[in-house]
């Protein structure tokens, strides 16, 4: 990554917290509903999206807010859609758990776990017999890679070639309970050779390492047109929705990532490099969290849809 | 106008539809090897054989559909949608709305159900109504091969995910067929009457072709309606017969509760009303599973003698009550 | 007589059934998470976290049933049960009859749904009518804390599969309860009425109240007929009531195509016929996916204003036609 | 396997042979519904099930004869029970594709490809947590091991340390379509690792590599409590069912395979080494084809299940 791409990468990062913690407020004010936030995994979505180029759609879930402004999405919309309201991106009728954004290639947005990993072979299908440019990055929990749906995604993405990029983002948690209750292996990394497929393991809390490493993998796939699993290993700093108040987690656990924080790491990189000092994060900071106020203050006065809306785009 | 089986003239809409539109592919456990004719004419990409794994299958195709292709996958048995019911009915048949109409989902599912092949419950389960009750999605089930053919380049065309069910038993009648596309969602008069109507799909539209026979040589004039389309239901056909005759009984396979059956009299009882003279009856597979047993998987079905029967009753007094009226053979 | 909430009504039925029979077993995604109290009262064999796959949780569940144990299993919320399908209907709900009588499935699925949360179609999706018309289950859908407690323990002493559904908005109404085992299949009349009988389950049982008492004040007597289990349905209670009133309107959350409202206007209208003065009328969600915004999704669901203004129609002209009576707020 | 035991093994591979022929016979005549034949599996079966103890249990499929019959099942009941009688062990109600015995321990024989793995891991919960003795195999084909739900079986049964032995019977066909169209790797144990379960891959038309094979498995489950995953590679020389013209199978794999029938290597073996000669042999197939015959007479003459049996044992 450039420099100019880790103080973008920053900045990216700061506006997924601070809108995750803005939903988290207006949840905690009664004015949102029960929302999962990906507090912790910013450089996950950033690294991995930041990867990507425009021909290439991702595929994403409950905990999309990241992949979502990564891409590009206006942080207005977002919050509108949390909210319920009309000019969100799914008009309201998603709200926070399934949104998806089709002018920014984020596709079919699943909450049913291990949703997004049925859909996505069937998206690169599309990609690949229509004679399109790009892969398709598909977001998903290690909670999803328990379903046998992650493994019949891999493989029919393997036998049929399928420019799929897997990206599993393993936080630890699997909504209320820990990943080491789930599985006996160490990393989803270990089913990938049985589907032949390529994978990696990379340090999910490090935007640089996962850029690469998203890059290399990306790389690869437009190479052979096969896929690939890429695990981005990080931790769910907050609980699974809100309110949640996260007694069931082990305080050295948490203690432990919540010193891995990967704004904190990245902050203390470019500042330590030189390439954003304090001050220059401190304005960062305070500009993204204008953006932030000012799409709070555009999704409040939002109006809800019409209640005709709730039998329009049933049927196409 | 060729006369063909229900099977061929399925494949042959199959084929004018690949050829008309080259979106449309088709996969499945084993659809290549099956259909070595479409393999042949419009080769690997198009024509695909599958893992076996429903639910990926129905997952690749619903995401498929809603980036361009128009899928159409064949998942052999009607219970093996089992497995399929998360990518049919969470992804294909809610993502169109709860995106807020950012996407549609053009695709087919086709499967076989009914008795016939003695081959039990996990093959043979009448789900159609599970279809019916869930939102965004459509539902057909022919009862000719004209409506084979006709029904599927309808669902093809049609831009919401199609639940397509083929009754085992029909696979092998023979009728005539054009190049008519059924438009989804209209009811067809297969014989007028005017005592009564039975109303029907799939298999058992010729069950109450033959109890109408029997009911005409005893002066009975039965009306016969073929549903076709499930989802949408044709209410204004199903109404329209049931005021002209005042009597309806609503035959078919599927289990009585909550049932295809249970829907019409419903929309009967409410809408029909006043035009009624006589209890809207139901003559139903029983609520068990299907056995594989010869005889028992006959007697799952309704038979035109019960359909006589019933009818007789529904005439002979205006106030038939509390007759059990199961699918057992009476 | 402790007065609780509908939660800790659940809760209380799980302990006590479990500490009647060390063959009862729970266990889900985060039940030993969430349920402690359990988790330290019976041990970590008997309340157990399970990875995240509904389907092999069910299977288990199934298999687990068949040679001596009597699990409880928490899916969350209803449309995850599409992952297991094949586990619930083809399984538990068929490998009884198709093994000639030799095995047994005494389980019991939990699963909440229905609006309150805004989390929109993939977590709040009324499919309770999917478990009605298959074979071999039965479904249970409480509406008040005692129902919750009594009806679950009956569940869990049943010996065959049974569906438990939650309505969402339930679990923080308080109520009085009991240590009663409320046996399935069983209505209970709510309130007594002359003039009109409202028929519904969970939620909107409470809604039809909220409608009887503003009927009351305009002098119309309602009655009020919560079904509490849908399978095996009362059809007694429901006809006698039906039969008194003569005037049946149908309330759920549910669509309405072939939902519980269409089996309890089919058997009305077959059955109560000659007793009935007005058509059979059904108020239901719209056939939509659950929407997430807030006002939207408080619309899907029938109010008390809408039952009001339909029993009015009702009583106010014998032929009340054609008159659409969807969830939309009118 | 000590003679005595090769011997025995052999009978009931001739036995099971013999009834799916015979079950081919009725069938052609009409007289049966469709069914699928292991012809060729037969020492996959009959190695592995001579390796369960009485206690053990079973968990079989669509393609279960041999698995039935290994077992001591009555050729009468089973034969009943395909054509639908009232005296099949499932009173007819089965039909030839989902035949349980509870009392000879096999249970909840599923059609669904794939529904006995879900079913396995609670039976093998019960067996542990009532303190039963046994373990539970649980037989599947390479098809069920691209079903998702092989995976989430396996898993589970590895998190919860159930006594499963799973026996993939890969038989290089998943009804019309062949093992090399549906996964890139060779052996279905390469999942195994990355569930965290031991395996092994065994020549499935070698009688006693099976018996051995899988006498170690059981050993390995009974000692550790943890499951096992034994793939027996062997070949489906009949069609997926009957009648099946087999048009597609590709004639030279046919060849080398029907040229390694498992009773042609196990006659030639025990006639080499002079444990049972070819008169042997004979006397031996005329005792079997005589307890078939007469087992499709018992079936043939046993009546049909009455018809108010249609609802019957719906529920309990
Ligand atoms: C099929 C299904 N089962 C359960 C849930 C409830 N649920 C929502 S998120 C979640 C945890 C998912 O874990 P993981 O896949 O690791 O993703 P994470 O939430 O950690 O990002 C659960 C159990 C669901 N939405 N869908
Ligand atoms: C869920 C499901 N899908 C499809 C089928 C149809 N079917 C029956 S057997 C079979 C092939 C199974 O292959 P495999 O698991 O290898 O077992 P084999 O038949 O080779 O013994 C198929 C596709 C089915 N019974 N169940
Ligand atoms: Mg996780
Ligand atoms: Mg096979």
């Amino acid at each position: 990554m450039t420099p100019k791409q880790r103080i973008e990468a920053l900045e990216q990062m700061l506006l997924i917290r601070a809108h995750e913690e803005a939903a988290v407020a207006l949840q905690g004010a009664g004015k949102a509903g029960g929302t999962c936030t990906a507090v912790g995994q910013e450089a996950s979505a950033v690294g991995v999206v930041m990867a990507l180029t425009e021909n290439d759609q991702i595929l994403t879930n409950h905990r999309s807010i990241g992949h979502l402004l990564a891409r590009g999405a206006d942080p207005r919309r977002t919050m509108a859609e949390i909210l319920g309201r009309q000019d969100g991106y799914c008009a309201g009728k998603s709200g926070s758990l399934h949104i998806s954004a089709r002018e920014l290639g984020v596709v079919l947005t699943s909450t049913i776990v291990g949703g997004e990993l049925g859909l996505a072979t069937g998206v690169a299908l599309s990609r690949k017999m229509l004679g399109q440019p790009g892969i398709v990055a598909c977001f998903f929990g290690d909670g999803a890679a328990c379903e046998g749906r992650f493994h019949e995604s891999l493989n029919l993405a393997a036998v049929w070639e399928l420019p799929v990029l897997y990206v599993c983002e393993n936080n630890h948690w699997q909504a209320f309970v820990h990943r080491r209750e789930t599985m006996l292996v160490e990393s989803i990394t270990a089913h990938a050779p049985a589907h032949g497929v390529e994978s990696n393991a990379v340090d999910g809390n490090d935007v640089e390492a996962v850029h690469d490493a998203a890059s290399a993998a990306i790389a690869h796939i437009r190479k052979t047109g096969r896929p690939y699993l890429l695990e981005t290993v990080t931790y769910r700093l907050r609980g699974h929705y809100e309110p949640d108040d996260q007694s069931y987690v082990d305080p050295q656990e948490l203690a432990h990532w919540r010193a891995r924080d990967p704004i904190l790491l990245l902050k203390r990189k470019l500042d330590g490099e030189g390439v954003l000092d304090a001050a220059g994060q401190q304005r960062m900071e305070q500009r993204v969290r204008r953006r932030i106020e000012e799409a709070v203050g555009f999704a409040e006065a939002n109006p809800y849809p019409s209640l005709d809306a709730l039998t329009t785009d049933v049927y196409a | 106008m060729p006369r063909m089986t229900a099977n061929d003239a399925l494949t042959s809409a199959l084929i004018e539809e690949m050829r008309r539109d080259s979106r449309v592919l088709m996969f499945g456990e084993g659809v290549a090897t099956k259909r070595r004719d479409l393999l042949e004419e419009f080769g690997a990409a198009r024509v695909r054989n599958t893992p076996l794994a429903e639910g990926i299958i129905a997952g690749t195709a619903a995401g498929a559909a809603a980036t361009g292709l128009r899928p159409v996958i064949d998942l052999l048995f009607a219970p093996f949608l089992c497995y399929a019911m998360d990518e049919i009915v969470n992804s294909a048949g809610k993502l169109r709305y709860l995106s807020g109409g950012q996407f549609a989902f053009p695709m087919v599912v086709l499967a076989a159900t009914g008795a016939g092949w003695g081959v039990g419950a996990q093959h043979n389960h009448n789900i159609e109504a599970w279809f019916a009750h869930s939102p965004g999605l459509k539902v057909a089930m022919p009862s000719t091969p004209a409506d084979f053919k006709g029904l599927l380049k309808a669902a093809i065309r049609d831009d919401n995910p199609v639940l397509f069910f083929t009754d085992l038993a029909l696979g092998f009648t023979e009728g005539d067929v054009t190049d008519e596309v059924v438009p989804l969602g209209q009811a067809a008069i297969r014989r007028n009457g005017r005592d009564v109507t039975l109303i029907s799909y799939a298999k058992t539209v010729h069950t109450c072709l033959a109890a109408a026979e029997q009911l005409a040589d005893r002066g009975i004039s039965a009306e016969v309606l073929d549903l076709r389309t499930l989802k949408p239901l044709d209410e204004e056909t199903v109404l329209a017969s049931a005021r002209r005759t005042g009597r309806v009984v609503v035959v078919h396979e599927a289990s009585r509760m909550c049932g295809i059956g249970a829907e019409v009299a419903a929309i009967v009882a409410e809408k029909a009303f006043r035009d009624l003279r006589a209890p809207v009856l139901r003559l139903t597979g029983p609520d068990a599973p299907a056995p594989a047993s010869f005889p028992l998987e006959q007697a799952f079905v309704p038979q035109p003698g019960q359909i006589v029967t019933t009818v007789r009753d529904l005439l002979g007094t205006r106030d038939v009550r509390d007759v059990e009226l199961a699918g057992v053979p009476v």
